[in-house]
C-alpha cells in the first residue's frame, strides 16, 4: 500500500467513520463465513466489543470530568485543587474510585436488601444505554436508531426509577424525601425538554441523532433558529441531572445526602459514576441538538464534538458552583409557570414559521 | 440510652412523621438536635434538643481565680471571643471598681470590631453552604485569614485569642499591627460589595428568604432576641449606642435596622454592620491614644462581695456576664448570658408552616453558635 | 497475618511481587483519598474549615470531599469537646462509617478533656475513652497546618500496612 | 428613675422582704407568691419590657437558692434584679414564661442546674444535661468522675 493511500484511509476513519467501520464489519462477516459457526455468534461478539468500548469511555471519562471540575471549582475558588497524586494531581480520582472499589460495602441492616442493591445499577443502566446513540463523529456511534432522541428521552427517564427505589429501599426518612423530590423535579422538568426536541425534530425533519446533525451541516446551527430552546434545554436539562442549583434530591445542607444517604463503597461510585456521565450525556445531546454536532473546521469530527461537549460541561459547571439551591416548590414553579409555556409558544412558533415559510 | 422527649411520644396525625435533625447534620452548625414534626416537607413543629457539648464552664469557672476565668470564656464563642472577654473583665472591673486607660479601651474596641467582621464573615461562609451556594465561603475565608493573621500578631492565637486582661488588655499593638489593618480595610468595602451582589442579592437566594422566618418585633422583645436578629424586626437596639462600655461613646456609627424581620433582612443587616465595623476600625486606628495599655490590678483579684451584670454587643447580640463576688479570690457565681440561647429559643416562632428548606434557611440565618449555647 | 510473609504465598513463583505491588497501590489509593466526614464539635471546626480555605487548600492532597454522610466517608477528625450526651452519638458515627477507618483527635479536648479536665461533670476525658484514634494532634485548637501535618502522618501509617490474610 | 424610687413603687405592688443597692442596681428580694403580679406590673406599667436572664445562686450557708431575675428597660436604660428566696430542700416557684417568653429556655436550664421545680412550666423536661446529671451547679455537687482542680 502506498504511503499517500494509508494517509487517506486514516483521514477516511477520522472523518468519515461510517463507511470505513462497516466496510469492515463485511470484512469480519465474510472472515467469519469461513468457519462453521453461525454468525448469530459474530454479531453478538460485535456488540459485547462495543459495548465494553462504551463502557470503557463512560469510565475514563468520569474520572477526567471530576477532575476538571475539581480543578475548574478551585480556580472559581482562588484555590489549587488536587496536585499532589500523580503529575498535576491528575490520578487523584484514580485513587478516589480505587479507594471506593475496595471499601466495605455496608448493606445495614433495615433495608430492602433487594431493591437497595438494583439500584445503583438501574441508575447506571439508564446512563449507559443512553451513551449508546451519542454522535460522537460522523458514523462514530454505536446504535444510529431511526428514533435516537426519543430513545433517550425514554432510557434516562429510567434513572428516577433507580433513584426512586434506592431513597425508598434505603429506609431512612432524608432518603425517602430525597427520592421522591427526584421523581417529581424529573416528572415536572422531562416535559419541556420534550416540548423543546419537538422543536428541532421538526426543524431536522428527522429524529435520527446523525441526521439532526447533519441537517446542520455547512454551519446552520438550530442554536441560531432556536435560542430561546437552546437555553430552555439547557435550564431544564440540568434540572433532570439533578445538578445544583437544582440538586435538590440529594441537597446536602438539607437531606444529608437525599436518597444516596445510606450507600457506600462500590454502590456509591456506581451512583457518582452515572452522575457525572448523565452531565456529558445532556452537554452532547445539548451539542447534537444545537451546536451542530462534531461539525467544525481543522480538527477531525470527534474531536469538535469533545470540545463542544465540554464547553457546555463547563457552562454547567460554572452554574453550579455560582447559584444558591433554589427551593422544592419554586423549583416546581418555574416548570410548571415559566418553562412549559415558554417552550410551548415556542414550539407554535416553529411550526408555523415552518409550515408557511 | 436515648430517652424519648415528651414531643416525640405526643401523638402524631396519620400524616405526619418525626423527623430528628441532628446531632450531626450538615446545617445545624455544630451539634445542635432539632425534633421536627413534619408533614411531608412542611414543618408543622418543631423542638430544639441543644447541650451536646455542653461541658460545664460555669462550674468550672467557680472554682478558678478571677484572672483564671478568661480563657474560658474564649471558648464559649470562639468567633468572637474578645466579646466574651470583654463582658466578664467589665464586670469584675466594675466589681473592683477599676478604670482601664484610654489606649487600653481603644485597642478594645478595635479587637472586638475585627472580631465582629470575623464572625459575620463566617456567618455568610456557612450561610452560602447552608443555602447550597458553594463558593461564598472560599472568599469569605480568605478575608477572615487576613484579618486572623493580624489578630495573631496582637494575641498569638488565631481563635482563642485570650486578648484581654482585667484592667485593660495583655499586649500593646504590635508593629505594622496597624499598617496591615489599613491595608486590610482599603478594599475591604469593595470586597463586600462584592459578596453582597454575588450572593445576598441574588434571585434564587431573595426567592428563598423574602418573608421567609419572620419575627415580629413584640415576639423578638419577649424571647429576648438580640442583635442582628432583633434589629431586623424593625427595633433599633444596639448596646453600643444604649449603653455605651469601653468608649464606643467616642465612635460615631450607625445602627443597622430594617423593618420586616424575615432572613434577608438579617443577611442585609449583617452586611452592613461589615461595613460599620470598618468604619470604627478605621476611626479606632487614626484616634489611638498613645499612654498605658492596662490600670494597675493587684495580683490577687478579690472584690469586694457583691453582684454585678456587664453586656456587650456581641457579633450576635447581648453578651453579658453576671458575676457573683463573695470576697474571696474565686468567683462565687459567674454566668454568662449568652445571646444565641435566647436566639434559638425563638426558633420555633418562626418556623410554623414553613419548608425544611427554609428551616435550614431561617436557622442559618440566626447565625446561632452551639457551645455558646451549651456553654 | 502479613499476606506476602504467608507461607504458601511464597511458594508461588512471582507471587509476593504482585502482593507488594497490589498492597502498594492499594494503601496508596487509600491514603490519598481521605474523605472526612464534617464533624465539628468546638472551636477546632472553625480550624478545620480553614484548612480547606484558600491559604492552606486541603483539597491539593485530596482530603478536600466532605461527606454529609458517614457512610462514605474514610477518617473522622473529632474537632473539639465531646460531652457525655455526645458520647453515644460519636460511637455510633464510628459505627456508621465503612471500613477501613481512622480516627483523628484534633484539639486538646479530644486528646484528653484540655482545658475541661478539673471541676467538668459533663465531658468525656479524650476520645479514645469512646473509639480508637490513629494521629492527636495537640493543639488547642491546632494551626491549620498542624491538621495537615496529622494527615500526611495518617497518610504514612497507612501507607505502613499491610493487607491482611 | 433613681434605685430609691423604683424601690418604692414596687413596693407598693409586691411584698418586697429586702432590698438594696449594688453599684448601682437595685436587688429586690420578693416573696414568691407576689413574683408573679411584680413581673407583670414592671412590664406593662414601669417599661420593664426585656429580661436579659434567668438564673439562680446557691446559698448552702443560709440553706436558700436565689432565682434571680434581670430585668432591663430599653426606653428608660433602667436595670433591676428580682430575686426569690426559695429553701433549698424544696426549691419550688411559678413559672413567669408566660410573661417573659425567654424565661422559658432559662428557667428550664435553671432547673436542671440547681434543682428548681418551676410551676406550670410548658416543657419540664431537661433542656441541656442527660437525666443521670442532677442539679450540678449545686454547691455540694460532687458527681461520679469530677475530678477537682488541686491546690
Amino acid at each position: 500500500m502506498e504511503n499517500g493511500e494509508e494517509m487517506e484511509l486514516i483521514r477516511e476513519l477520522l472523518y468519515n467513520s461510517g463507511e470505513p467501520l462497516s466496510e469492515f464489519y463485511r470484512w469480519l462477516h465474510k472472515a467469519w463465513a469461513g468457519f462453521s459457526v453461525p454468525p448469530v455468534f459474530l454479531d453478538l461478539m460485535i456488540q459485547f466489543a462495543v459495548a465494553a468500548a462504551v463502557f470503557g469511555f463512560v469510565a475514563v471519562n468520569a474520572l477526567w470530568i471530576i477532575y476538571y471540575e475539581r480543578k475548574f471549582s478551585a480556580k472559581l475558588q482562588i484555590r489549587i485543587g488536587p496536585n499532589r497524586v500523580g503529575p498535576l494531581g491528575l490520578l487523584q480520582t484514580v485513587a478516589d474510585t480505587v479507594k471506593l472499589l475496595i471499601k466495605e460495602d455496608i448493606n445495614p441492616s433495615k433495608v430492602d436488601r433487594v431493591v437497595f442493591i438494583l439500584a445503583p445499577g438501574i441508575v447506571f443502566l439508564g446512563t449507559f444505554l443512553t451513551m449508546l446513540v451519542i454522535p460522537f463523529g460522523n458514523g462514530l456511534i454505536a446504535a444510529d436508531l431511526s428514533i435516537g432522541i426519543l430513545y433517550i428521552l425514554a432510557v434516562s427517564g429510567l434513572a428516577v426509577i433507580g433513584l426512586l427505589a434506592g431513597g425508598w429501599a434505603s429506609n431512612n426518612k432524608y432518603s425517602l424525601m430525597g427520592g421522591m423530590r427526584s421523581a417529581a423535579q424529573i416528572v415536572a422538568y422531562e416535559i419541556p425538554v420534550l416540548v423543546v426536541i419537538l422543536g428541532i425534530v421538526m426543524l431536522a425533519g428527522t429524529m435520527k441523532m446523525g441526521g439532526i446533525v447533519e441537517a446542520q451541516a455547512g454551519y446552520r446551527w438550530f442554536v441560531i433558529y432556536q435560542p430561546i430552546a437552546f437555553l430552555i434545554f439547557l435550564i431544564a436539562a440540568n434540572a433532570e441531572i439533578n445538578r445544583a442549583p437544582f440538586d435538590l434530591p440529594e441537597a446536602e445542607s438539607e437531606l444529608v445526602s437525599g436518597f444516596i444517604t445510606e450507600y457506600s463503597g462500590m454502590k456509591f461510585a456506581f451512583f457518582f459514576l452515572a452522575e457525572y456521565t448523565n452531565l456529558f450525556i445532556v452537554s452532547a445531546v445539548a451539542v447534537t441538538l444545537f451546536l451542530g454536532g462534531w461539525e467544525g473546521p481543522f480538527f477531525p469530527p470527534f474531536v469538535w464534538f469533545i470540545i463542544k461537549t465540554y464547553a457546555v460541561v463547563t457552562v454547567l459547571m460554572w452554574m453550579r458552583w455560582t447559584f444558591p439551591r433554589i427551593r422544592v416548590d419554586h423549583l416546581m414553579q418555574f416548570s410548571w409557570k415559566y418553562l412549559l409555556p415558554i417552550a410551548l409558544v415556542n414550539l407554535l412558533v416553529t411550526a408555523i414559521v415552518i409550515k408557511f415559510i | 440510652m436515648e430517652q424519648k422527649t415528651a414531643f416525640e411520644i405526643q401523638e402524631l396525625t396519620s400524616d405526619e412523621y418525626v423527623l430528628s435533625m441532628g446531632p450531626q447534620h450538615p446545617a445545624t452548625h455544630g451539634v445542635l438536635r432539632i425534633l421536627l414534626r413534619m408533614d411531608g416537607e412542611v414543618v408543622v413543629n418543631l423542638q430544639p434538643d441543644p447541650g451536646y457539648i455542653h461541658s460545664s464552664i460555669e462550674k468550672i469557672c467557680e472554682n478558678r481565680k478571677y484572672d483564671q476565668v478568661m480563657p474560658y470564656t474564649d471558648r464559649m464563642d470562639y468567633l468572637s471571643a474578645v466579646s466574651y472577654n470583654l463582658a466578664y473583665a467589665l464586670a469584675v472591673e466594675k466589681l473592683m471598681g477599676l478604670e482601664v486607660p484610654n489606649r487600653g479601651r481603644h485597642i478594645r474596641v478595635i479587637l472586638a470590631e475585627m472580631n465582629r467582621i470575623m464572625s459575620h464573615l463566617l456567618w455568610f461562609a456557612a450561610y452560602g453552604i447552608d443555602m447550597g451556594a458553594l463558593t461564598p465561603i472560599w472568599y469569605a475565608f480568605r478575608e477572615r485569614e487576613n484579618l486572623i493573621t493580624l489578630i495573631e500578631m496582637q494575641t498569638g492565637n488565631r481563635l482563642t485569642h485570650h486578648a484581654l486582661r482585667i484592667g485593660g488588655v495583655k499586649n500593646d499593638l504590635p508593629t505594622g499591627f496597624v499598617e496591615g489593618l489599613n491595608k486590610f480595610l482599603e478594599n475591604f468595602n469593595d470586597m463586600v460589595d462584592e459578596y453582597e451582589a454575588l450572593f445576598i442579592d441574588n434571585v434564587i437566594f431573595k426567592a428563598r428568604t423574602k418573608s421567609i422566618g419572620v419575627l415580629k418585633k413584640e415576639n423578638a422583645i419577649s424571647y429576648g432576641v438580640t442583635g442582628p436578629n432583633l434589629r431586623a424586626s424593625g427595633c433599633d437596639i444596639d448596646l453600643r449606642k444604649l449603653a455605651p462600655y469601653s468608649g464606643y461613646e467616642n465612635f460615631s456609627f450607625e445602627v443597622c435596622s430594617e423593618k420586616n424581620g424575615d432572613s434577608w433582612d438579617r443577611c442585609k443587616i449583617r452586611m452592613n454592620e461589615m461595613r460599620q465595623s470598618a468604619s470604627i476600625l478605621r476611626q479606632a486606628i487614626d484616634t489611638l491614644p498613645e499612654g498605658e495599655i492596662s490600670a494597675k490590678a493587684p495580683k490577687i483579684i478579690k472584690p469586694t462581695p457583691g453582684g454585678c451584670y456587664a453586656k456587650v454587643e456581641g457579633p450576635r447580640g447581648e453578651v453579658g456576664a453576671y458575676v457573683v463576688s463573695a470576697g474571696t479570690d474565686k468567683p462565687y457565681r459567674v454566668k454568662f448570658r449568652s445571646p444565641s440561647f435566647s436566639n434559638l429559643s425563638a426558633l420555633n416562632e418562626m418556623c410554623a408552616g414553613v419548608k425544611i428548606a427554609d428551616l435550614v434557611a431561617i436557622m442559618g440565618s440566626l447565625d446561632i453558635v452551639i457551645p455558646e449555647i451549651d456553654r | 497475618m502479613n499476606g506476602v510473609d504467608n507461607e504458601l504465598i511464597k511458594k508461588i513463583p512471582g507471587a509476593p511481587v504482585i502482593m507488594t505491588s497490589v498492597e502498594w497501590a492499594i494503601n496508596a489509593s487509600r491514603a490519598n483519598s481521605l474523605w472526612t466526614v464534617t464533624f465539628g464539635l468546638r472551636c477546632c471546626a472553625i480550624e478545620m474549615m480553614h484548612t480547606g480555605g484558600t491559604k492552606t487548600d486541603w483539597s491539593r492532597f485530596g482530603f478536600e470531599v466532605p461527606a454529609a454522610s458517614p457512610r462514605r466517608a474514610d477518617v473522622m477528625v473529632v474537632a473539639g469537646t465531646v460531652s457525655k450526651k455526645m458520647a453515644p452519638v460519636v460511637k455510633r458515627l464510628y459505627e456508621q462509617m465503612p471500613g477501613p477507618k481512622y480516627v483523628m483527635a484534633m484539639g486538646a479536648c479530644a486528646i484528653s478533656g484540655g482545658p475541661f479536665i478539673y471541676d467538668s461533670y459533663s465531658v468525656v476525658m479524650g476520645v479514645d475513652k469512646l473509639i480508637p484514634v490513629d494521629v492527636y494532634i495537640p493543639g488547642c485548637p491546632p494551626r491549620p497546618e498542624a491538621l495537615i501535618d496529622g494527615f500526611i502522618k495518617l497518610q504514612k501509617k497507612i501507607m505502613a500496612q499491610k493487607i491482611r490474610k | 428613675m433613681t434605685v430609691r424610687e423604683l424601690l418604692e413603687k414596687i413596693k407598693q405592688k409586691a411584698e418586697i422582704e429586702d432590698s438594696k443597692e449594688d453599684l448601682g442596681v437595685l436587688n429586690a428580694y420578693v416573696k414568691p407568691s407576689s413574683l408573679r403580679s411584680l413581673l407583670i406590673y414592671m412590664r406593662d406599667s414601669l417599661g420593664f419590657d426585656w429580661m436579659s436572664f434567668m438564673t439562680a445562686l446557691d446559698m448552702p450557708q443560709e440553706n436558700t437558692i436565689e432565682a434571680v431575675y434581670e430585668l432591663f428597660s430599653n426606653s428608660s436604660k433602667d436595670s433591676a434584679r428580682i430575686k426569690v428566696k426559695l429553701s433549698r430542700q424544696a426549691a419550688e416557684v411559678e413559672t413567669v414564661s408566660d410573661i417573659y417568653r425567654t424565661a422559658e429556655w432559662h428557667e428550664r436550664e435553671a432547673a436542671e442546674m440547681f434543682g428548681i421545680t418551676f410551676k406550670n412550666h410548658p416543657h419540664p423536661e431537661n433542656l441541656i444535661l442527660t437525666p443521670d446529671i442532677k442539679a450540678p451547679l449545686r454547691k455540694d455537687f460532687s458527681g461520679g468522675d469530677m475530678k477537682r482542680m488541686p491546690e
